[in-house]
């Protein structure tokens, strides 16, 4: 692991506030996931990876984005270890590092229409307007 | 100015000793001076009608004479307690050091007592009469006219940060019962953890030299009611009655303070005797405040009972070095 | 005391029979040396610690005084050193409170397979309260030579 | 003043090598109290023994010091080597002048003086040393099981075998406990029954055993050898003597609709009952909730059905006062409840079970007469999937789950996939699991055995979530080794509840001064050297209230508890350690601090008449410590503010003789 890969692992796992080390990996949490398909990096394996510093590939996945921060998986993990957290911390790092923000609010109704649920459109102002 | 006043409970008391409730009353009477008011045992209506006064310098705590007041007969014995005196008075419950049965506990409301100090450093000496009028004593003396002061600004230390105005325990109440206030008492212990460790011990070192082991904060405190007291018995390998240097002071004081730590309901009588005027509420305090912040609030005395800090545990208590760290900001 | 011109503290150690005692006996075995200047006492358990004691040492010339007992949970009797730690809490915060160098008084939680932990903590406490030089914050003149 | 003996010993060259011996010797000669001071080569040899003990009759010695390897080590072979020169061995002190000196010093000098201030220590203490005498209590030739599942049966069975009486006492109205519920046991799939029942006759039969059934503990008072013990007899309003257990009244009952807890509500039996055909003792009982005489006064069916004439509505609940020497606390285990794993639908779907609810359901005396249904519609299951760690190992919610292992899960989870496929071949049956645990002998073989041959399908990965649809259930899972999530449409889920103590067993334990961990499993006395007693003397501990267990585990550990109960019956009179606390009830200011502390509830209160100053008498209730019970912690010293509370041998006073030495 290099250095900056090292730094960035420490930054999640900081501002997630989640120790992947109490994963015992049961997979639980993937097995809650209702987006698991969409998904090519599954809950439990965004734990596995962040432990393992295995960062750049859940930078580059586009499961980052397909995750519904539903907080099922947090809800349901026997350890207490919140792999949507995680998940939302990677993000985050991919966000800053992008500096623009995605998705204003002005932006919103003209997104709109009638089949698109509330809490989609919640969590995209959530992920992608930080 | 107290709100009761020395009739209510002259005539409180003699309707208690002639219904036969009570045979003794524990109560107040004047010293050599109006202002040294001193705890009395009366027996007849006589007496209590003659001698029997409250004013603002009824400041002492009757729960401990009735340790010894309970074992002289099977008679109950009338006790007026002020809200901090309910506390000790509770904790002895709990200590199981009398009888309850025995007592006749009539709670008293209290307006803060005045310290005499602060009265003598603005009458100047030669008091002759102190009178309350409204929310202000007047001071005669020989020497100068009348002085007016306002009692607010005679109120001894314990009692401008008092704790609670609200009885823990009576029988009965007279007047209405308060609550408990939210008082800053920790400010002088929190100034001290502020110092440094050599502030601290320059701090210490002044006010303990003072000391002359008179045992007065040990005979009045009704925390140290033990049977036979560590430094009183030869067997203790502590036992040391007189003033010898500085460090048996401190051995003393520590070992009086840590003895009554976890049981010690701040009631202040410690400081209000001492004759040299060390604030010896501030060890005990010091304890008070760790106890709250290692390992939750706790008053003693609030609830008959209850378990006392140090005869109790958590498996997750706060480890000796860290709680140093913590009990002292200059260690932060 | 002074040896050859350098300060020399004395250190009690209060050792509980179950843990720490064994632990003191397991560095001996394994040769693990550590300071002359540390003497043990042996307690049943460091509950039998009374506050005293450790006035009492630090009255009669102690530089340093520190407590090894069971890890908590651990007590041979179950909950003694849960009673110690509370009590040890108190004293050494209310010592500190009255000016006494906090690095004189420690309590340190060794186990009978600590052998090494127990003469490292000695090698430290030593070196600390060396640092500290002579206890006169609470030592008693005339029990001085 | 003390004769005190100092013997230092070399060790060969173990202490002689850094420690001046004839140094240590001569300074300690000058000592107060010591009147004969010497050295030898190796005083723990037979030699050195002897120049003891010539030197205890020779100086008429009181007290002596032996500066050599540490007490731990020797302090037992000098204790008898000075008793044998007739004195009290209790007036030996050790001065560890090897491990905690030559061992860890290098320099000869500063060693020396170590050794030398050591020694000091040791004299100071001696000077101050009473002798000690063990105290003696008797023992109550009778033992106590709390608890009448596998493990209170067989501590008692064993227990009896030995010719001690015991009585069992059990809360339900049969003993029995976990295992009369099973099906079969793994790995040897035994029928549960076939290896239980017999033992329960035994215990019926054994003339040294009485069965207090419908009854539980109300109050203990004493203290090893000498238990005094309430146990609560509740109405069961059938005389037991009298009723045959013939049955007829459990069929006559009108009231029908009691769910009956032996099947866990799966179906009803009546108000009067006997939980199941085997049961010890075989007398009905009448629920009490739901018995229409007892609670309107109108119906007595059972009463003119009964040809024993054994009804009794107006029985009481009866306290029965015993005396123990011992106690086997066995009060066992139930299944966590499920309400909060609302992912599972326990409570929305009959079809989702525990894996008890799934042992009754293929138990030939079970709701369904031992055929695998669904009971919802009572059709034949095809798909079944069992969850394994349902609440075990589960950090995250206190109130949700259990943080450890439940240990039995893995191996019953195996034991019922492997008889489905057995009797049901046509079934698909899948088993989610985090680990498969099989420590034991024949258990992985046992697992790997479902897997190859019978074909079960074990998948690691979790189960997130069971809806139910339709009559279906739809199972949401991970297969974490193929990286897939997984639908499975099952008609059964049996869910692998984790395994908790009792709710008796934590009022128990606050009875019995016994402690216990975070999770109610009473702890023992040491985990690995004392594992089937609690710290508290006479308190043993049998079967899963210690801790999670399988049946041979439970077994072996009521054997275990038995023999160690058997060991204390055995003997006479117990002598205990004389390093116990005493009270100088003189001082003594009953404030109850020494009571708070006392791990093991050695203190109590007593009224003692004290003589005045002016001759009247006066009564005051002081602390009096249990020489029986007290360990000799200490704690209690330190707890009482006036001092009255010291510890023999290891005294105030001799505590601060000894700092002094070394501060000298």
């Amino acid at each position: 692991m290099n250095n900056s890969t090292e730094n960035l692992q420490k930054e999640i796992i900081r501002s997630s506030g989640v120790n992947p080390k109490k994963c015992m990996r049961c997979g639980k949490c993937s097995a809650t996931c209702p987006a698991y398909d969409e998904m090519e990096y599954h809950p439990h394996q965004f734990v596995y990876m962040v432990e393992n510093g295995d960062i750049q590939p859940l930078l580059e996945s586009k499961s980052l984005f397909q995750c519904l921060t539903c907080f099922a998986c947090i809800e349901r993990c026997p350890r207490g270890v919140e792999p949507a957290k995680l998940v939302e911390a990677v993000r985050l790092a991919v966000i800053r590092k992008q500096g623009a923000n995605h998705l204003k609010a002005d932006d919103i109704p003209a997104l709109l229409d009638e089949d698109m649920p509330q809490q989609a459109i919640v969590s995209a102002l959530r992920k992608y307007s930080k | 100015m107290q709100k009761v006043t020395c009739d209510t409970l002259v005539a409180k008391a003699c309707e208690l000793l002639e219904n036969g409730t009570v045979d003794r009353v524990l109560g107040w009477k004047n010293g050599e001076f109006v202002y040294d008011v001193t705890p009395a045992l009366f027996t007849t209506v006589d007496d209590i009608k003659s001698e029997f006064v409250f004013n603002d310098f009824c400041g002492a705590n009757f729960s401990k004479y009735l340790i010894e007041e309970t074992r002289k007969t099977e008679s109950k014995v009338l006790v007026f307690l002020k809200p901090c005196d309910t506390y000790s008075f509770n904790q002895l419950l709990t200590e199981h050091r009398f009888d309850r049965e025995k007592v006749y506990a009539l709670g008293i409301p209290c307006e803060g007592m005045a310290d005499i100090t602060k009265v003598k450093a603005a009458a100047g000496d030669g008091i002759t009469a102190i009178k309350a009028e409204g929310e202000n004593l007047v001071i005669s003396t020989l020497y100068d006219e009348d002085k007016t002061v306002a009692c607010a600004d005679m109120l001894a230390e314990r009692c401008m940060v008092c704790k609670s105005k609200k009885h823990v325990a009576y029988d009965e109440l007279l007047g209405e019962d308060g609550d408990v206030i939210d008082s800053n008492r920790f400010d002088e212990v929190e100034k001290l953890e502020a110092m440094t460790e050599d502030e601290r011990f320059a701090f210490w070192q002044n006010e303990l030299s003072r000391c002359i082991r008179c045992n007065a904060c040990r005979d009045v405190c009704p925390a140290c009611t033990c049977e036979k007291c560590v430094f009183d018995n030869p067997e203790s390998s502590v036992a040391n009655k007189a003033i010898s240097d500085s460090f048996e002071e401190k051995m003393f004081h520590i070992i009086r303070a840590f003895h009554v730590a976890g049981r010690c309901t701040d009631c202040g009588e410690c400081s209000r005797v001492c004759p040299q005027n060390i604030p010896l509420h501030l060890l005990n305090r010091k304890f008070i405040k760790d106890i709250n912040s290692f390992y939750g609030e706790y008053q003693a005395g609030a609830e008959a009972g209850s378990r006392a800090p140090l005869v109790d545990y958590t498996t997750e208590d706060i480890e000796p070095t860290d709680a140093v760290l913590k009990g002292a900001s200059d260690n932060a | 005391m002074q040896i050859n011109g350098e300060f020399q503290p004395k250190i009690v150690a209060f050792c509980c029979n179950w843990c720490s005692y064994a632990g003191a006996d397991l560095a001996g075995n394994n040769r693990l040396a550590y300071p002359e200047n540390v003497k043990i006492i042996k307690v049943p358990c460091s509950c039998r610690v009374n506050p005293m004691f450790i006035l009492r040492a630090f009255q009669r010339g102690a530089d340093g005084v520190i407590l090894c007992g069971c890890h908590p949970g651990d007590c041979h009797y179950t909950s003694g050193n849960y009673y110690t730690r509370r009590r040890m809490a108190l004293l050494f915060s209310m010592l500190n409170y009255l000016g006494i160098e906090k690095e004189r008084t420690r309590v340190e939680w060794v186990s009978a397979a600590e052998g090494a932990k127990f003469a490292q903590t000695m090698n430290e406490f030593t070196e600390a309260v060396a640092a500290l030089g002579e206890n006169k914050r609470l030592e008693d003149l005339r029990c001085k030579k | 003043m003390q004769r005190i003996g100092v013997f230092v010993c070399w060790c060969g060259s173990n202490i002689a090598g850094t420690v001046d011996v004839q140094a240590v010797s001569d300074a300690l000669q000058n000592e107060p109290g010591v009147v004969f001071s010497t050295n030898y080569q190796y005083m723990c040899s037979q030699a050195g023994q002897d120049i003891i003990k010539n030197a205890i009759a020779e100086h008429k010695l009181t007290g002596i010091v032996v500066c050599s390897c540490s007490p731990r080590m020797h302090e037992a072979t000098f204790r008898k080597t000075a008793a044998a020169a007739g004195l009290n061995p209790y007036m030996v002190e050790i001065a560890n002048i090897r491990e905690q000196c030559s061992w860890v010093h290098k320099d000869m000098p500063t060693g020396t003086e170590k050794a030398i201030i050591l020694g000091k220590a040791a004299v100071a203490k001696v000077n101050l040393n009473a002798p000690l005498k063990p105290g003696e209590s008797p023992v109550t030739k009778r033992a106590l099981v709390i608890g009448g599942g596998i493990a209170g049966i067989q501590t008692a069975l064993d227990i009896a075998e030995a010719g001690f009486p015991v009585d069992i006492v059990e809360k339900k109205p049969t003993i029995g406990g976990k295992m009369a519920q099973l099906d079969k046991t793994f790995p040897t799939l035994d029928c549960a029954a076939c290896i239980l029942t017999p033992k329960m006759v035994d215990v019926a039969q054994n003339e040294n055993i009485r069965i207090f059934s419908y009854s539980e503990v109300e109050e203990v008072g004493g203290f090893v050898g000498n238990f005094d013990v309430k146990i609560r007899k509740k109405a069961r309003f059938v005389n037991e003597d009298i009723c045959t257990g013939c049955g007829i009244c459990t069929e006559k009952c009108p009231q029908k609709k009691v769910p009956n807890e032996f099947n866990l509500g799966m179906d009803n039996r009546r108000a009067i009952y006997i939980p199941f055909a085997q049961a010890v003792p075989k007398v009905a009982t009448i629920d009490a909730d739901y018995c229409t005489m007892l609670k309107t006064g109108k119906c007595g069916v059972c009463s003119k059905v009964c040809t024993a004439g054994a009804i009794d509505y107006t029985q009481k609940d009866e306290i029965i006062e015993e005396k123990y020497g011992a106690i086997v606390a066995a009060t066992g285990f139930n299944p966590i409840s499920m309400d909060k794993f609302d992912e599972y639908a326990y409570n929305q779907s009959k079809d989702v079970i525990t894996s008890l609810e799934f042992e009754r359901l293929t138990n030939a005396a079970g709701p369904s007469a031992g055929k695998l249904v669904r009971p919802s519609d009572g059709k034949h299951p095809h798909t079944i999937v069992f969850v394994q760690c349902v609440g075990s190992r589960c950090a995250a919610c206190a109130e949700k789950g259990k943080e450890y292992c439940s240990k039995i899960c893995c191996m019953y989870t195996a034991k019922h996939a492997m008889l489905t496929r057995d009797k049901y071949p046509d079934t698909d049956v899948y088993v989610f699991y985090i680990d498969v645990r099989t420590p034991g002998k024949a258990f992985d073989e046992f697992y790997r055995r479902a897997v190859e041959e019978y074909g079960v399908h074990y998948i690691k990965g979790m189960v997130g979530k069971v809806s139910p649809e339709g009559d279906k259930l739809m199972v949401q899972a991970s297969d974490l080794l193929a990286n897939k999530q997984l639908h499975i449409e099952a008609d059964l889920v049996v869910l692998a509840a984790a395994i908790e103590p009792d709710k008796s067993a934590r009022p128990l334990a606050t009875q019995l001064t016994a402690s216990m961990d975070t999770n109610d499993f009473f702890t023992e006395a040491h985990p690995k050297l004392r594992p089937v007693e609690s710290p508290t003397a006479g308190v043993f501990l049998s079967g899963t209230c210690q801790g999670p267990k399988d049946i041979p585990e439970t077994v072996s550990q009521a054997s275990a508890a038995a023999a160690k109960v058997i060991g204390l019956l055995a003997k006479d009179k117990l002598t205990g350690n004389p390093c116990v606390a005493a009270s100088d009830e003189l001082m003594c200011n009953v404030c109850s601090s020494c009571e708070r502390v006392c791990p093991y509830g050695a203190i109590t209160y007593v009224d003692k008449e004290f003589r005045m100053p002016d001759r009247t008498t006066r009564v005051r209730r002081v602390a009096s410590v249990n020489e029986a019970v007290c360990q000799g912690c200490g704690a209690c010293t330190v707890a009482c503010p006036s001092g009255a509370m010291d510890l023999k041998g290891f005294a105030t006073k001799q505590i601060i003789a000894e700092v002094d030495a070394i501060c000298r």
